[in-house]
């Protein structure tokens, strides 16, 4: 009755919700930020499995490229390492 | 209660734990960054739950490929949560781009990002 | 913050790279209605060009879009959607009602040219605003 | 304070729980979203707005009233950040 669907999908999301928790957790901001893109990623892939190609290509494009380099300018603008 | 935990329920759990990390980051984090960061998560959250409402087993991309002829409703995804999360995503980023420009002028009034030395200040 | 931190692998990389960025951009904007792809795509990849260069080159690199007119992108986008929009009110159809438009042109394709010049207006706002927000934050004055 | 704000959050998570497995699973073709108004958008949306790009179609003419109040949103957000950082006029004399 329930239907069938890539069990890759699940996959995915363990991989976002792990990268969230590290990046609460993690204390550099840097680093923080960067596992921010990989999270930004990760879900784009996920957007990518349930049929979702225009989510999943402006969601690559933005948070992992342009959300990141707005959290990098803004951290030097102000204080890193910082929690 | 059989297939509670298969592959189509099992992600409405794991977006609610997603939105849970967001919104605890919200609460329970110090610096203002790294609350910007979980609101982020959260909204992402919100995107995966429309986006999974959007999803039919077996169907393709929302990208017309047959010409001319009867087309097949159940084999293409509903495009409307499309349509309306890709909108989502870039109001986001521009108000993240607020947001950080907010956070810049803080820092330089009040010289600290932390919450707690921000509401000490705020009180003197 | 230091603004170039160019070194020459960089640089030549970014060299290489711009024209296929810029023209990818163009193409998905253009091709967005057969593949997947638009405005906000488009603009988003064009605004990463002008911002990688930026970031690799610093404001010497001659492609610093100044403020003022990033801003004029901005507003010349939104310019452009409401303009093809009252189009359809001025050729008799309802507010962004592209079939209106007296482009000698069957229902469909008239749609799909209106929907392409709205997803042209929606890219060059993106590309300025996103354009815009990166300078305000590299050149925030430090002063209080 | 702290562990007072995380009781109603722990509430929402345990309500959200409840709800989530109640709704029509991932992939259901039949669920309440996949049936009300996109058929039409799916069926009659090459023919209608000359895109076969079913996204674009929604997008820019079924619903472009969206787009248009979503651009000037970003417009405005684009104008807020540079008013907010930018004001270079605050130097000749200006406001402030």
């Amino acid at each position: 009755m329930i239907p069938t669907l890539d069990p890759l999908a699940v996959v995915f999301l363990t991989l976002m919700i792990i990268c969230a928790i590290s990046v609460l957790a993690v204390r550099d901001l840097l680093t923080s930020v960067t596992i921010f893109g990989t999270f930004s990623f990760f879900s784009a892939t996920y957007f990518a499995i349930l049929g979702a190609v225009d989510v999943a290509f402006t969601e690559a494009a933005v948070g992992a490229a342009i959300t990141a380099v707005f959290f990098v300018t803004a951290i030097f603008r102000t204080d890193r390492g910082a929690d | 209660m059989e297939g509670l935990w298969s592959v189509g329920t099992a992600q409405y759990f794991l977006t609610t734990v997603l939105l849970m990390v967001g919104l605890y980051g919200i609460v329970a984090r110090q610096h203002l960054l790294r609350k910007l960061m979980a609101m982020n998560i959260l909204q992402v959250a919100v995107i995966v739950f429309f986006i999974a409402l959007s999803a039919k087993s077996g169907a393709t991309v929302p990208v017309v490929i047959e010409d001319g002829l009867e087309i097949n409703v159940a084999s293409y995804v509903n495009p409307l949560p499309h349509a309306l999360m890709l909108t989502a995503i870039v109001v986001s980023v521009s108000t993240t781009g607020v947001a950080l420009a907010l956070l810049i002028r803080i820092r330089r009034r009040y010289g600290t990002l932390s919450e707690t030395m921000l509401l000490a200040k705020l009180r003197e | 913050m230091k603004l170039a931190f160019g070194s020459p692998a960089l640089d030549a990389a970014s060299r290489l790279m711009t024209p296929f960025m810029l023209m990818f951009g163009a193409y998905v904007v253009v091709h967005g209605h057969d593949s997947p792809g638009g405005g906000f795509q488009g603009g988003v990849i064009i605004a990463a060009c002008i911002i990688l260069v930026r970031l690799v080159r610093g404001r010497a690199g001659g492609w610093m879009l100044a403020p003022e007119r990033a801003l004029a992108f901005a507003c010349a986008g939104l310019g452009i959607f409401i303009g093809v929009g009252l189009l359809g009110p001025i050729f008799g159809g309802n507010f962004l009602d592209y079939s209106a438009l007296p482009l000698l042109l069957e229902a469909p394709k008239a749609r799909a040219a209106g929907s392409m010049a709205i997803e042209i207006g929606v890219a060059v706002t993106v590309t300025g605003v996103l354009s815009l927000i990166f300078d305000a934050l590299v050149e925030a004055r430090d002063d209080g | 304070m702290f562990r007072l704000s995380l009781v109603p959050l722990v509430v929402l998570g345990a309500l959200l729980m409840t709800a989530a497995g109640g709704l029509p699973p991932v992939g259901d073709p039949e669920s309440p979203a996949a049936t009300h108004v996109s058929p039409r958008y799916i069926s009659r949306g090459p023919e209608e707005t000359g895109a076969t790009n079913l996204v674009t179609g929604v997008l820019a003419d079924y619903r472009s009233y969206d787009t248009l109040g979503e651009t000037a949103v970003i417009c405005a957000a684009g104008l807020a950040c540079w008013l907010i950082l930018g004001a270079r006029w605050r130097e000749d004399g200006g406001a402030q």
